[in-house]
């Protein structure tokens, strides 16, 4: 595997909502990153419901038609639809596909009944976690890969939330431990991915299916929610935005496997990727406050290609079912992106989009498509391994952090960020002189087993 | 200010992606007189009606014009609502217009025709949202049923006595609010405990099919088209459960 | 009572979101409709909950607490909550009191622990169906009352969505009767509410409370929820579009009366209302889709001060419980618009939500500010009577959306709208007349009694 | 591009508005060798931290270092935690140091200091998401109660198993998912069963109150840092309903 050593934008300037480099085209000929924000939804199923293959094929029948039909209602033009796989589904990969299956049949129906362009996205569960099993070798791994494989044929898009490094991620995440951040995400998850990721492009290959792509959820994605909003003590955001700094070079190896996009929703750290790669993207914010809750709601739909709520379990609300009133909402949100664009105003819309979050934390800020750039640009200047790049990104972050005046911080968020400061500046250069500290310091970590990650 | 003139990638027009070609009503009687019975009703005239049914019950009698005329004329707007070219307001106005002709030919009778079957209505307790109803109201009496209608805000014994006196084949109950859709389970409850074994078929922007299935004699309608349709399978002697099966599931 | 003669904005370029000629101030500081946005957000209590005073206490106060403790969460500065009355709780005078406190004990909680600003509304139920009570003299409308008594003593704002006309409303939308939605909606609607709002603002003025506004949801809402989407046929939607241009006239009168608000967020009427008298105003559109679905999602925010979700019934998802989430998104959405504030783009912004909805169907067509401005300007050059400026807006409103090419109709709508046209043009042009021939007409309605009108 | 610099109309940062004042940790002994060991422990210096225990007991006996030295020194971190101070991470490093130097002095003594009691924590069946037990068992831990971890994906069996063995004051579980929380109503039926009443506080993402308060020995958790203060209150002999009262309502 080549780690990327360029950039596809030249400028953060370049970058824009609705627009990729790099499109990609579904079954039904919908073409994301094409010109135009497509709305993402993604129904969860009801507790019960994962009893059998039958209550889950009706949940979801149920769930994604109320999407597609909303779609019609209102006349949003275009969705994607993305079902993550609860463990059940694949624990028994031939459910992921019959699943695919049906939807892919309703989605043919509303295309042919009303001229709706829809497509469906699988996401499979990892079920690997690291401290339990290895993670090349278990009943787990066997059925993560013959669910992508089931899920292929109809899907048009495959995608997994990756678990490499986890073990350690959690072990150092509660102990301000930046080096730990940097062997879990980077060294430890760039290594899984990359041994995954080969295997999910091929089998999308073999089935005319897209490898859509990762998410650093597991880590990233935990250190943010741990950092919370205002009144949270658990973890300074300033770690939490180091953390999704390192997380790009962790993602970043799908596409260097051969994934094209469109990226995972819950990846923040997906307009770095876009920067780097120029894949469409998927982002979600303040519409999937159902799902969590984060402080760059706006801004991280700046550079988005399709638009996501994350995940909304299936129930009714006034106004229809849980999934028909996030399709509405998605879809007007991406409405007003995409008239801004035929308006010329989407530069005007962007920064206010920017605007309403480069100064509320530190996640807001980093994330800013012209931060974002510069952070890409440190991943792509220092190739020479997972482990350099990560900490390269990490410490540009740091330093565009502390750089920038008008972004506050409390005094212990400043303090803590000059202190993992100095901890990475004093980290090995090499990446085996690293892995060689790291084998020794986190040796004693229940349930860590090198051999996962061939090391 | 100038407004794009490619909106496609902003909204679908979906309503006009589906456009139903306009469709004439077709012919019902080779009867001159009768057909224009029928037309009235197709166009929902009811100041002509009057004349017109006046005129054919010079030379036909009563349940002619009412067989004949009337209701073919209306038999015509439920096609042309089920096949999507009306709209709701056009089968109303149509409805009241047959129900005016009927009456004319009712007083030359001197004696009411007999209706399908009754059907109890009601809107639930505590709940003053009864446009469901209203609209399930008026498709009921436009196919020949007999409407016992409760109204809005019905106590649960209301309705079940109301249930006691007329023995109908069918009754309804709307709820937009889950405060108030609580109401349906009572009722089903205390039917059942007089062995009242009434297909109830609920409906309303609260009520799911869940809950209503959830329920011995509950059938869910979603949509107060169907309500014609429910009506008739209850005439044919279709128990609740064979009921469910067919309209839920 | 005087009626409107004058428009508080000589054309509609001048109209923003945000910013209002008329600005209030609540008991906190809180000033609507003073330069930015401010997020509305409405919780429903579970059913079960209104047993008893004490268990609706109980849900408003973590529903209520939910949504304060979310703008700390996530940063937001300001935020109204309002409370919709269920049956219960109006029927029970003292209990609407007593969850007014107990929101304004949080709310001054609030403010002093973390600085956040926050407004309560109470908007008590109008139990006064036409059809069952006399209007004037029943219990019920004694109990409204005695809530509004209740209420103002804690909340910034009160509000109702008054019923007054519905019962020939009713029998006639289902008919095309477009004289019947004249007669019930300018006619026996602006007749009830002047009879109400006088007491209403008098009971506001006495207790140190904003009289905030009434709605036209019992019939213009009713339209078009009934209207639909793309696949409904219940009624076209050119005559929803009609009922809410007459409806404008209606509601003016809360304002007419001395009601100076925001008006109440499900009034789509607004941004006409807010053309005529310079009032703040709340809207609610993508945002709402909890509890209904609407074809103008963003356009109804183009003007709007408070920006609101209409109502979400108490629950959990996976994010946070429901008020919390909403309130997330309403803010989210809230702080973009003031971005552009502060940018100075928010022309551009306001454009972009325009385009989105302005050809997508009739209501988001008529609710554009220019098509509104020019709406409103029929009712005040027409105010010899409540039945002349209804008339003369609705045609107006007719004139507008048979006049635009770019407003796209099915054959159906057309012709619909064109003979609702014939049969406007062929009224009496007097009130009186109108009165008269409407009497007649209507006299067999079920439950119809003029004397509830003092007619 | 400028951004504005008045950006107080588009988000307020509570944060700052709400930010503790520093404080230094209070001073916790006057000898001035068990000073620097609870020093190391407030500053979770788990490099210095053997060298100074070290030091410490050349002087003093291994239990004047745990209980003047390292526990007063968790104390202050406690509270510092407790006044918004601290953040978690430094919680933990703390903890680690001070079971660091405790080991030393078991060492020296050759056997364990006694625990507090056993409390039994585990995220349900099907949950892999464990973040917040992990959190919980580092509290507990550093609070001085032995933390019988049984991890995530815990069958409903393994727990009720573990209770029997340990008999715990307590028992935790975690679940962030609407489809694994329906463990805990399933252990707290078969403690009962096997009349182990032990408080059971149930916590994560997932789990409501309502949730947790609808079966017997439920209690919710809201925050991780809760857990030590009602393991303290199972110690007193708090019951289930007591501690229900307290904590939930
Ligand atoms: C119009 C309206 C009103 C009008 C109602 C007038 C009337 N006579 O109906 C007025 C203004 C009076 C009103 C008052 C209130 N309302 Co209201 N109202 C609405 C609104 C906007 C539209 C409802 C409507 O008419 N829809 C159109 C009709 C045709 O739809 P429908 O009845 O569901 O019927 C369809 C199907 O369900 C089916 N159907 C119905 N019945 C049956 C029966 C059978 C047999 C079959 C086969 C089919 C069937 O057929 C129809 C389609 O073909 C809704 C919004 C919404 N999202 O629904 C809120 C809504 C229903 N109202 C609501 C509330 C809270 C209130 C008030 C409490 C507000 C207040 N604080 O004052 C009061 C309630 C007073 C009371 N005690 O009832 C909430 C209910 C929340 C809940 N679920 O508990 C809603 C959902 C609004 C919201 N999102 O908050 N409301
Ligand atoms: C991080 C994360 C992951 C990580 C988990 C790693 C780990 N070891 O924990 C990974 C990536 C592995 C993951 C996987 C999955 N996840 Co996940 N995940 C999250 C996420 C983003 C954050 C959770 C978190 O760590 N929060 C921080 C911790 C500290 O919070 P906490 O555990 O709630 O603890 C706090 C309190 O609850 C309390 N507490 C907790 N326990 C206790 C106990 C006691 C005694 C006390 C007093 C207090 C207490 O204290 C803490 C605060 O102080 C959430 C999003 C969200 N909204 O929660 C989704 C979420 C939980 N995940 C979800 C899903 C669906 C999944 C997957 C199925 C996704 C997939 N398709 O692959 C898999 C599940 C695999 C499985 N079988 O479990 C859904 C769950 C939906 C549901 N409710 O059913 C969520 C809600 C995301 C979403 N919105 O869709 N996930």
């Amino acid at each position: 595997m080549q780690l990327s050593n360029s950039m596809t934008y030249s400028s953060s300037e370049e970058m824009m909502f609705g627009t990729a480099r790099k499109p990609v085209v579904t079954k039904r000929g919908l073409k994301i990153g094409g010109g135009y924000v497509i709305p993402e939804i993604v129904p969860h199923p009801r507790p019960g419901s994962e009893k059998s293959m039958k209550t889950l094929l009706r949940e979801f029948e149920r769930a994604n038609g109320d999407a597609l039909e909303r779609c019609v209602i209102v006349g949003h033009p275009c969705i994607v639809v993305e079902n993550e796989h609860v463990f059940q589904i694949t624990h028994n990969p031939g459910w992921g596909g019959e699943i695919a299956a049906q939807t892919a049949r309703q989605m043919d129906e509303y295309l042919e009944r009303y001229g709706l362009k829809a497509a469906y996205r699988s996401t499979i569960a990892d079920l690997r976690k690291p401290d339990m099993v290895n993670m090349r070798d278990s009943d787990y791994t066997r059925e993560v890969l013959e669910s992508f494989n089931e899920c292929a044929k109809y899907a048009d898009i495959v995608s997994i939330e990756s678990m490499g490094g986890k073990e350690i991620f959690d072990y150092s995440i509660i102990r301000n431990d930046i080096a730990g951040l940097l062997f879990s995400q980077a060294v430890l998850g760039g290594r899984d991915m990359e041994w995954l990721w080969t295997q999910i492009v091929e089998i999308a290959k073999k089935n005319g299916c897209i490898a859509g792509g990762d998410t650093d959820c597991a880590q990233a994605n935990t250190a943010m929610f741990m950092a919370g909003g205002f009144i949270s003590k658990d973890i300074p955001h300033t770690l939490a935005a180091l953390s999704r700094a390192i997380s790009a070079g962790r993602t970043l190896v799908a596409y260097e496997c051969g994934a094209t996009g469109p990226g995972k929703d819950c990846a923040y750290e997906n307009p770095i990727i876009k920067s780097i790669t120029g894949v469409p993207i998927s982002t979600e914010g303040k519409t999937s406050a159902c799902a969590h809750s984060d402080l760059c709601g706006n801004v991280i739909a700046a550079v988005c290609d399709l638009w996501s709520n994350e995940a909304v379990e299936y129930h009714n609300m006034f106004g229809a079912t849980s999934p028909a009133v996030f399709t509405e909402i998605l879809g007007y949100d991406a409405a007003a992106m995409n008239a801004s664009i035929e308006l010329g105003y989407q530069k005007e819309f962007q920064a206010c989009l920017v605007t309403s979050d480069r100064y509320r934390g530190p996640h807001g800020f980093m994330l800013c498509p012209d931060n974002a750039w510069i952070i890409g640009k440190a991943v792509v200047d220092n190739n020479e391994s997972l482990y350099a790049r990560a900490r390269a990104a990490a410490m540009k972050c740091g330093d565009l952090m502390l750089g920038d005046s008008q972004l506050k911080l409390t005094a212990f968020e400043k303090e803590s960020l000059q202190s993992y400061m100095k901890d990475m500046e004093s980290l090995p250069d090499k990446e085996e002189d690293f892995i060689d500290m790291c084998l020794k310091k986190y040796n004693k970590v229940k349930g860590f087993n090198p051999a996962s990650y061939g090391l | 200010m100038e407004y794009p003139t490619d909106t496609s990638n902003i909204f679908t027009r979906f309503d006009i992606n589906i456009e139903v070609a306009r469709q004439e009503a077709r012919k019902v009687s080779d009867d001159v007189l009768l057909q224009k019975v029928a037309n009235c009703v197709v166009e929902g005239d009811d100041e002509e009606i009057e004349d017109v049914v006046k005129e054919a019950m010079k030379t036909k009698s009563p349940m002619e014009v009412i067989n004949e005329g009337l209701i073919p004329g209306m038999n015509e707007v439920s096609r042309l609502w089920d096949e999507g070219v009306y709209f709701l307001p056009q089968v109303i106005v149509s409805s009241d217009t047959m129900i005016a002709g009927i009456s004319l030919c009712e007083e030359k009778m001197g004696k009411p025709v007999e209706k399908k079957a009754k059907v109890v209505t009601h809107t639930a307790e505590g709940d003053i949202h009864d446009i469901g109803q209203v609209i399930v109201n008026a498709l009921l009496n436009a196919s020949g049923f007999e409407v016992i209608n409760l109204g809005a805000d019905v106590p649960v014994d209301e309705v079940v006595e109301a249930c006691k006196i007329h023995k109908p084949i069918m009754v309804t109950g709307t709820a937009l609010m889950t405060t108030t859709m609580t109401a349906f389970p009572k009722i089903a409850a205390k039917l059942k405990q007089l062995n009242l074994i009434i297909p109830f078929v609920c409906g309303g922007g609260a009520v799911s099919e869940e809950y209503v299935t959830s329920f011995d004699l509950g059938i869910w309608g979603k949509e107060a088209s169907q309500a014609p349709g429910m009506a008739e399978d209850a005439l044919n002697k279709a128990s609740w459960t064979e009921m469910r099966a067919k309209w839920n599931g």
